[in-house]
């Protein structure tokens, strides 16, 4: 796999970036939850990446297997999963009091309503 | 004939994340979004992380996408604003990603079996999870008990954001006592 | 969706299967891929999908609201109680080898353990995002939904005083 | 011995208590687990600082397995300072929010606002006390979700998009320090810290590492609030409920302020970090242009709480400026200001919580005649307000005279200057809220003290400021000793 060389990280940084540029462009608070979710994914992708050891298999121990994937980036990655989905639902749960309250999940309309001083 | 797959994948991806950002349905970019994660799941198979991909397609393309469309169906939002895409935000994830790619020369590269991340502690991991903990799923002992702690850590933001949610969106008491009068 | 005859036939014979496919991904974690965070999502999608075909009203029947709160904290003092409990026999927090008789014995009873304690959170906090969603949805469409919940609050107020 | 398991019990105990609340429900069972719990965690934390500071550090590992394997917890005279601020400041405001949350938010989801500052705590103290660079985010995001939830609870409609901004904001800091681990796991093959500030030198001079350093130096930036990644700050501050702002001005920046100490000093060395980073020239110049910038801000506001929210940017601008000093004197100012700044700012946001309770405002003109309306709150915020500014006598004095004479030691008088000037600003906005208090006249409806369960925890933290600011010699111990350890001198 080693001649990949450095392809999956360049399309990583791209995903991020990407990612990232939802979160700070758009106005609507629902897109901008998904614009963390790609820049999060992403992230989960240069771990496990880190992570891959050519010719190896999955970590899980079996006869006639000699080489496995690093299985540290995973157990990562699984706890990172967890905290990403956590962070969309209360994200999500927070857009839905803004909706009631503010009638609508535009950045931009909200605070035409209630100026920030 | 992996790394193909690989690069196929990815190629995808990239393109799956470009659609997702142009599209103003917001519909659209939800279910997009939930095949995102999906064809991200698959990439972590090939990656031989099959435990992450299970986890991404049960909580990526399942639950969070999922949860996008109870919101929109909430909030009723169907398109996105149309607003112009200023310079600035383009040009700071710009220079980051240059940066990115500037910090990508000197990294190992990708499969590299000699590279540090996969010769320190790692092959610990392997070796005493046949010898101490005996259990054939490496990624179950290192999750659960050589970092345990992570997952204790883990189950708490979980629990977190379950108490966060419940209490946002229980009802409040004034406000419902109007809606049933007004039934 | 509750009127769909299709639907609710095809539901009930696949929701037991969905819990016990989550049931076998929670304790052959140790074995292949899987484990208690998968196996929560499985089972709390089970029973989500029984309140997206039968109602939530039917669902918070089955399974009050109430019960769902307890559990979510239930795992998570499950697993720090395990924790706790290697303390008291003389190991480090979480140190699962003074568990059995021999330490890979106690590895195992304390995977087993911890993983069931993700698996109960994660499958309820599922359940309880579910609820909490649907349920201000419910309140939207002015739902005799919210009958429900005022026996709630009452109890509440009245553990309160 | 138990206590052999303190550093973990500390983190412990809260996160048991955080779902025995759920199960509880009862307002006053739950209020009185997390202030016991808190009381307790406090008590641990001064064990373990002493312990620290006589005997060295403590390493604990988690689940018995030996660290880089497993995830260690490693307690110094630095972190054991941090947790007996955090534990101290959660226990003090915990006996403040009984009174003031129930007025603020009413009683039916009150279990639900322990639950979350017990996670809270969990959170901040686990941060604060692990030798696991991944634990560290892992910690930070259970501080970050309950805080997020604990800012939504404010009274006004604003609490919930400013509780969504910091959402946004804080997720892509934890992500940025994500990113830096991951480099830094890829270039060291470990996560331990101790480990990490063993491996890293070989590979420093890779751009990798200097990649992972900018964005875990940005990731905590934006978590600290450092100017100009404090966007979410304000009106985070401004609208979460009093108690929450409180607790929060006095602990969440200050383990964002150590993580910075520790990924500086510790796990990158001191020469990596400001010589190969060139980083004390862009603290410097940050921190300056915060100090002042914020201070006008603030000069210019007309909601009192909002007023110190942007005080609080620019006290954050004094700790920065300390950490670029990069000196034993420096740096001993900085986790000095640490100490000083959560017990003013704690002490002035809650004196802020006892003026809303009774007027059910903030605002500038709202407080008219406030001074004798409400002589002991308003006493409480006077004296608060001048260890703000630093008057001898007061804490605030102490932090200052240290960062002026590390700023002297460099014979960098211009900057000593500067200290002194920026808190004429502070003399500014202080002033104002003194004039609107005392010299104009008070609106004619019926105004009383505000009740000794929220003055009482507020007085205590007066008086700490004004005890701990003649009797400094205590903290000044603690506070150079945390120094030289961080800077490896001792």
């Amino acid at each position: 796999m080693t001649y990949i060389g450095l392809y999956n990280y360049w399309i990583v940084f791209l995903l991020m970036m990407t990612g990232l540029y939802v979160v700070i462009v758009s106005t609507n608070l629902i897109k901008k939850i998904i614009g963390l979710n790609i820049f999060q994914t992403s992230v989960f992708i240069l771990y496990i990446s880190i992570g891959k050891v050519a010719g190896g298999t999955a970590p899980i121990l079996a006869e006639g297997y000699k080489i496995y994937s690093n299985p540290l980036p995973h157990v990562l990655i699984l706890t990172a999963i967890v905290v990403g989905v956590a962070t969309t639902a209360l994200g999500l749960a927070l857009i839905v009091r803004i909706h009631s309250e503010y009638g609508s999940v535009d950045e931009e309309k909200i605070y035409q309503n209630d100026p920030v001083d | 004939m992996e790394a193909l797959v690989d690069l196929a994948l990815l190629a995808l991806l990239t393109v799956l994340a470009i659609g997702i950002v142009r599209l103003r349905s917001l519909f659209g970019a939800a279910m997009l979004f939930g095949i995102y994660s999906l064809l991200c799941a698959l990439i972590f198979v090939v990656l031989d992380a099959v435990d992450v991909a299970f986890t991404e397609a049960a909580v990526g393309a399942g639950i969070s996408t999922i949860l996008i469309l109870s919101t929109l169906s909430i909030t009723g939002a169907r398109l996105e604003v149309k607003h112009s895409r200023p310079l600035i935000p383009f040009l700071i994830t710009a220079a980051i990603g240059a940066a990115l790619i500037y910090a990508s020369l000197d990294m190992p590269l990708v499969g590299d079996p000699n590279a540090p991340a996969n010769l320190h502690v790692a092959p610990e991991y392997i070796e005493g999870t046949r010898t101490e903990v005996q259990i054939p799923n490496v990624v179950t002992a290192v999750l659960a008990s050589y970092r345990g702690y992570d997952t204790l850590g883990e189950v708490t933001v979980i629990f977190t954001a379950g108490v966060g949610v419940l209490c946002l969106l229980s009802r409040r008491r004034p406000r419902r006592k109007t809606t049933r009068r007004g039934s | 969706m509750e009127h769909h005859i299709v639907l609710r036939v095809v539901a009930k014979s696949f929701i037991p299967v969905i819990l016990l496919f989550a049931l076998y991904v929670q304790f052959h974690g140790d074995y292949g891929p899987g484990g208690g965070f998968q196996a929560g999502v499985i089972f709390g999608s089970g029973i989500i999908l029984y309140a997206l075909i039968f109602g939530l009203q039917t669902t918070k029947k089955v399974l009050p609201q109430s019960i769902i709160h307890h559990m979510t904290g239930i795992g998570v003092l499950l697993y720090a109680g395990i924790g706790v409990l290697s303390l008291i026999r003389g190991g480090n927090f979480l140190d699962y080898s003074v568990l059995g008789a021999t330490p890979a014995a106690g590895q195992h009873i304390g995977i087993m353990l911890i993983e069931l304690g993700v698996g109960v959170t994660v499958a309820f906090v599922m359940v309880s995002l579910f609820y909490s969603f649907a349920g201000y949805r419910q309140k939207d469409l002015d739902d005799p939904a919210a009958e429900d919940d005022d026996e709630q609050d009452s109890i509440e107020k009245s553990d309160q005083q | 011995m138990i206590s052999t398991h303190f550093p973990v019990l500390q983190v412990a105990l809260p996160l048991l208590a955080a779902p025995a609340c759920v199960v509880f429900r009862q307002a006053t069972v739950t209020w009185l687990l997390a202030l016991s719990v808190s009381c307790i965690s406090f008590l641990i934390s001064i064990s373990l600082l002493w312990q620290a500071y006589s005997t060295g550090e403590i390493r604990y590992e988690l689940g018995g397995w030996a660290a880089p394997w497993g995830i260690e917890y490693k307690v110094d005279v630095v972190n054991a300072f941090v947790l007996v601020i955090v534990s101290g400041m959660s226990s003090v405001v915990l006996v403040y929010a009984r009174e003031s949350l129930r007025y603020e938010l009413g009683i039916r989801r009150i279990h639900l606002a322990y639950t979350g500052w017990l996670l809270c705590l969990t959170g901040l103290l686990g941060i604060t006390v692990t030798g696991d660079a991944f634990n560290v985010f892992v910690f930070l995001e259970i501080s970050s979700l309950s805080s997020y939830l604990l800012i939504s609870l404010g009274p006004d409609r604003r609490a919930l998009t400013a509780a969504f901004q910091y959402l946004v904001m804080g997720t892509i800091g934890a992500t940025f320090i994500l990113i830096g681990v991951g480099l830094l796991y890829m270039m060291t093959g470990t996560l331990n810290m101790a480990d990490l500030s063993e491996r890293i030198p070989a590979v420093s001079h890779t751009t990798t590492v200097h990649a992972a350093f900018a964005f875990l130096a940005l990731g905590i930036a934006l978590k600290a609030a450092v100017f100009p990644l404090h966007y979410w700050l304000p009106n985070a501050y401004t609208y979460a409920p009093s108690a929450v702002t409180a607790f929060m001005a006095a602990s969440a920046t200050k383990v964002s302020i150590y993580l910075l100490l520790r990924f500086f000093f510790d796990i990158f060395s001191e020469s990596f970090s400001l010589r190969t980073m060139r980083l004390n020239e862009i603290l410097l110049i940050m921190g300056v242009v915060a100090i002042f910038s914020m201070s006008l801000v603030a000069i210019y506001q007309h909601n009192v709480k909002r007023m110190l929210a942007y005080s609080s940017v620019a006290q954050v601008g004094y700790m920065v400026l300390g950490i670029g000093l990069a000196s034993p004197t420096g740096i001993t100012a900085a986790i000095l200001h640490l100490f000083n700044h959560a017990l003013m700012k704690g002490a002035l946001f809650m004196a802020l919580g006892c003026m809303f309770y009774r007027i059910k405002s903030l605002e500038l003109n709202d407080l008219a005649g406030i001074g004798r309306t409400m002589p002991w709150t308003t006493m409480a915020f006077v004296v608060g307000g001048l260890s703000l500014i630093g008057v001898p006598l007061t804490v605030g004095f102490v932090s200052k005279w240290y960062l002026i004479l590390a700023a002297l030691e460099r014979d960098w008088w211009w900057l000593a200057v500067l200290v002194v000037a920026s808190s004429l600003l502070a003399v500014v906005y202080i002033w104002r809220v003194v004039e609107a208090a005392y010299f104009k006249p008070a609106p004619n409806t019926e105004v009383n003290e505000a009740p000794l369960s929220l003055l009482i925890p507020t007085w205590l933290l007066i008086v700490a400021n004004v005890y701990f600011g003649i009797n400094a010699q205590l903290t000044i111990d603690f506070a150079s000793v945390a120094a030289a350890d961080l800077l490896g001198l001792r």
